[in-house]
């Protein structure tokens, strides 16, 4: 798989957030403000790179009656690291404790997001640490990505601000910023991203077709000649 | 008791329901509910384990407090419960097969649930769970939430999905329509007075 | 049989040596990122003559959890109690962390601070109405009852969290200093 | 120096004690799964079930009739159930499966392909707004569609396969050659029963099930089959002979030149090799 293929999957093929609709837990719980999201997808994406590595190294050593538990040991002291990452570091700057402490429960529940254990046990498992690393961090980017838009949106509409700056001055419906805001608006972006990337697949395929047609009528006319 | 006890039902199964108000547990709620059995099957799956795990991992955290490693409690966590779920697919193949085959197939996919880790995690931050039995029913009940969240959503989805609706609507995004509806209805609880 | 059981051997033993690296990883790295508790965020609320020193940690009340207690000397030579507070507020409101100082002997409110305010954005429980609660003397454990505390109209959530937090202080002050000997 | 100054900052009672619990807690849980997963394994298990297992697709699907996979590798060590009841399977995988049960394997791969092309092509007998599931619409006077044998398009056949390789596609389901495992899930779902099971290497379909008369089928569907006939004598290997009004292609003798396929004035026979 060319590092193209691997990228372009990780981002728009297979993204995390709008088709392959893993990690749901931390996509609702931290798309409220679009700065959690961002915090929460580099989190994911550091712990998605590492914990890859580090499987795709020990993939021959770890028997496999004991695979699941190994895997999810590796994912868990990255998440650790994290953890003492953004302790250490909340001391320093509040807009860090800030997120942190919206991150709240999820920081350790990274390692449960299916995510990582999905990446972990589809890909790293089975290929090279070069291309486990290059797809953890496609796929994580796609899902920082994903999740910082959500997170754009609904904090547009939830608090009339976008990463914290007040833009609609004080307007809000605080329908978004609640649960039930966060599934409606979740549901309702994927059937819009399914609609666009479904156009772009049809123009793809005439796009093909019209050329294949080309081709074959040149066939058919060489043909009609000897026939 | 009873007051801690009426307190940790509504929390667990309505005002802090785990799946709808906490958004935990959120990868089998959407995969698992196109048909009832299935979502059945998975809920009874999920709260036996949650119930077993606050059972093994709140005395493990008393322990590690004690000790000041409190920083280890998510790799011990998750590693305990990646066991349980290993050790209960094993006896529960052997002792009752009919019984694996509706619910067996679920346990793999426990090991990756948020809900889980997040039960083991919320019993020690919860102002209502003090000791062991409070943590115990804790999970109970959030388990049941779970459960009771799941079986509606997959109600509704079973009818849902026959209906003639857009294309672009269908699957995914109607269930995740469907839930916020749910969350909605789930919000009213959240209104009762819990023992203040 | 014994090929089966050297075969376990080999998995646990494989198991225990992947948990040790991962452990003494996370050991060491724990020790170096260690977080000193700031005492700073004392001063900053109340300038004390020569610092704080820690008296304990991780206390958990019935409302909150008192994550630090320190004790120092004020500028005019008093002595107080600060208190560093974590509290809850109900889902969607985070928790709520506030710098309490409290003078030692009169249990007096000499200063209040939020640290972090887990209120949603426009939902944040105002300075001026923490600033009310200067003055008031902790007499007993529940000195911030519902009934006369400030609640901040539109800000439910957050106004309970800091109710929780403050309740929190009063129960820490009320047993330590008030019922229990000096320590 | 200063990394050394580091090292001694370090306080080794903490890491010793954290080290300690965890690969405490770690012996213990890996001495107890081994334990329980050599006590517990279910005795008198013929291992070969295992190694079959292995070598299955393991996609759960229940084509071959029974409750996973599981279930139909015990079924197949004791015999009971014939290695291509499994289409999903991939044909080395097969080949693996009858070494291990000591039998000759030469099956065909197959692959399930809709012989209809009708949809938006084909006249509506009434406004179907019921129920959106092909059985139930075939209750009311067979369907919709003018063409009584013709596919619904209501998507049974879609949402019943385990890998969603079915798509309906202008009203008429269309199935996705690379993804179709030929578990033969939606061959028994149809209720019109018009989803065939052909080789995977065949080149030619025939994209119609309509048994009327051509003079019938004109009026009611514009791609449907008006058993001309001209496909039968065009084709130089004669692997296409007609029977009730409909061409049958002989997978055996078609190489796939593909004259058919212009030939036919409707276009009922689709390339897709």
């Amino acid at each position: 798989m060319k590092t193209r293929d691997v990228a372009v999957n990780g981002l728009i093929k297979e993204n995390a957030v709008f088709r392959m609709l893993l990690g749901l837990c931390s996509i609702l719980a931290l798309s409220n403000k679009a700065i959690n999201g961002l915090g929460m997808g580099v989190a994911v994406t550091f712990v998605l790179v590492c914990s890859n590595v580090v499987i795709s190294l020990l993939k021959r050593v770890v028997p496999n009656k004991v695979r699941i538990p190994c895997y999810v040991l590796v994912i868990a002291t990255f998440v650790t690291v994290v953890e003492l990452l953004i302790k250490y570091l909340s001391a320093k700057s509040s807009a860090i404790a800030q997120i942190g402490d919206a991150m709240g429960v999820f920081l350790p529940l990274i390692v449960v997001n299916c995510i990582i254990l999905a990446r972990a046990e589809a890909f790293a498992s089975k290929n090279t640490v070069g291309a486990s690393a290059i797809d953890g961090l496609f796929v994580g980017m796609g899902y920082t990505i994903g999740l910082t838009l959500l997170g754009i949106v609904r904090e547009l509409l939830g608090s009339g601000s976008i990463f914290g700056l007040q833009i609609l001055g004080g307007f809000r419906i605080t329908f978004f910023s609640q649960p039930a805001g966060a599934f409606i608006t979740y549901g309702l972006l994927i059937c819009l991203f399914n609609i666009t990337y479904e156009k772009i697949e049809q123009n793809n395929a005439n796009r093909k077709r019209k050329a294949s047609v080309t081709l074959s009528n040149q066939v058919t006319e060489e043909g009609a000649v000897n026939g | 008791m009873d007051s801690a006890f009426v307190a940790l039902l509504l929390t667990g199964l309505f005002v802090g329901n785990y799946v709808v108000a906490r958004f935990l547990g959120m990868c089998p709620f959407l995969g698992l509910s196109k048909k009832v059995d299935s979502a059945v099957g998975m809920g009874i799956a999920v709260t036996f384990v949650m119930v077993v795990a606050s059972l093994l991992t709140y005395p493990l955290y008393q322990l590690m407090v004690k000790l000041g490693i409190e920083y280890l409690r998510t790799i011990v966590f998750i590693f305990v419960i990646a066991s349980i779920v290993q050790v209960l697919e094993t006896v529960i193949k052997k002792i009752s097969p009919s019984l694996y085959s509706a619910m067996g197939v679920y346990l793999p996919l426990i090991t990756t649930n948020c809900a889980v880790l997040g039960v083991a995690t919320l019993n020690l931050e919860s102002e209502l769970v003090t000791g062991l039995a409070t943590a115990l029913l804790n999970g109970l009940f959030s388990g049941l939430g779970f459960t009771l969240a799941i079986v509606i959503l997959a109600g509704m989805r079973e009818k849902l999905d026959k209906q003639p609706l857009n294309k672009h609507l269908k699957g995914f995004p109607i269930s995740m329509i469907l839930a916020g509806f749910m969350a909605m209805a789930f919000v009213v609880f959240t209104y009762i007075k819990l023992g203040e | 049989m014994n090929d089966k059981v050297r075969e376990s051997i080999k998995t646990i033993c494989i198991l225990v040596a992947i948990t040790i690296i991962c452990v003494a990883l996370l050991a060491i790295l724990n020790d170096v990122l260690y977080v000193a508790p700031d005492m700073d965020s004392f001063d900053r609320t109340a300038k004390s003559k020569s610092g704080y020193t820690l008296v304990e940690q991780n206390v958990k009340m019935t409302n909150g959890i008192v994550k630090m207690v320190a004790e120092g000397e004020m500028l005019n030579g008093e002595a107080v109690v600060g208190l560093y507070v974590e509290g809850k507020g109900s889902s969607p409101a985070g928790s709520f962390t506030l710098v309490v100082i409290i003078h030692k002997a009169t249990g007096e409110i000499l200063g209040v601070r939020k640290l972090v305010d887990g209120g949603d954005v426009g939902y944040e429980y105002l300075d001026d109405n923490l600033r009310s609660l200067m003055g008031t003397v902790i007499d007993g454990s529940t000195v911030f009852d519902s009934d006369n505390f400030v609640v901040q109209a539109g800000a439910t959530y957050s106004t309970k969290a800091c109710r929780n937090a403050m309740q929190a202080v009063a129960e820490y002050y009320y047993i330590n200093y008030l019922q229990g000997g000096q320590e | 120096m200063e990394s050394l100054m580091l090292l001694i900052q370090i306080n080794w009672r903490i890491v010793i004690i954290s080290i300690g619990i965890t690969a405490g807690v770690a012996l213990l849980m890996g001495v107890i799964i081994m334990v329980i997963a050599n006590v517990f394994t279910i005795k008198g298990q013929d291992p070969r079930i295992d190694d079959v297992k292995e070598n299955l697709a393991g996609a759960n699907c229940g084509g071959c009739g029974y409750a996973g996979c599981s279930d139909f590798a015990k079924a197949l060590v004791e015999g009971k159930a014939e290695i291509n009841d499994c289409g999903a399977t991939n044909k080395d995988n097969k080949i693996k499966i009858a070494s291990i049960l000591g039998k000759q394997f030469s099956g065909e791969e197959m692959i399930s392909v809709v012989a209809c092309n009708g949809g938006i092509n084909c006249a509506d007998k009434f406004e179907y707004k019921g129920y959106c599931d092909c059985a139930y619409a075939n209750m009311h006077s067979s369907g919709p569609k003018a063409c009584n044998s013709g596919c619904i398009g209501l998507g049974n056949c879609a949402s019943v396969c385990p890998v969603e390789a079915i798509k309906i596609i202008d009203e008429v389901a269309v199935v996705d050659r690379d993804r179709c495992i030929a578990c033969g899930l939606c061959i028994k779902t149809c209720p019109k029963s018009i989803i065939k099971s052909i080789p995977k290497s065949a080149q030619v379909i025939v994209a119609c099930c309509n048994e009327c008369k051509g003079k019938e089928v004109m009026d009611i569907c514009k791609v449907g089959c008006i058993a001309c006939g001209l496909c039968a004598r065009v084709c130089p290997h004669a692997a296409i002979h007609l029977e009730n009004n409909l061409p049958i292609i002989d997978y055996g003798k078609c190489t796939g030149c593909g004259l058919c396929v212009d030939k036919c004035p409707k276009n009922v026979i689709h390339k897709v090799g």
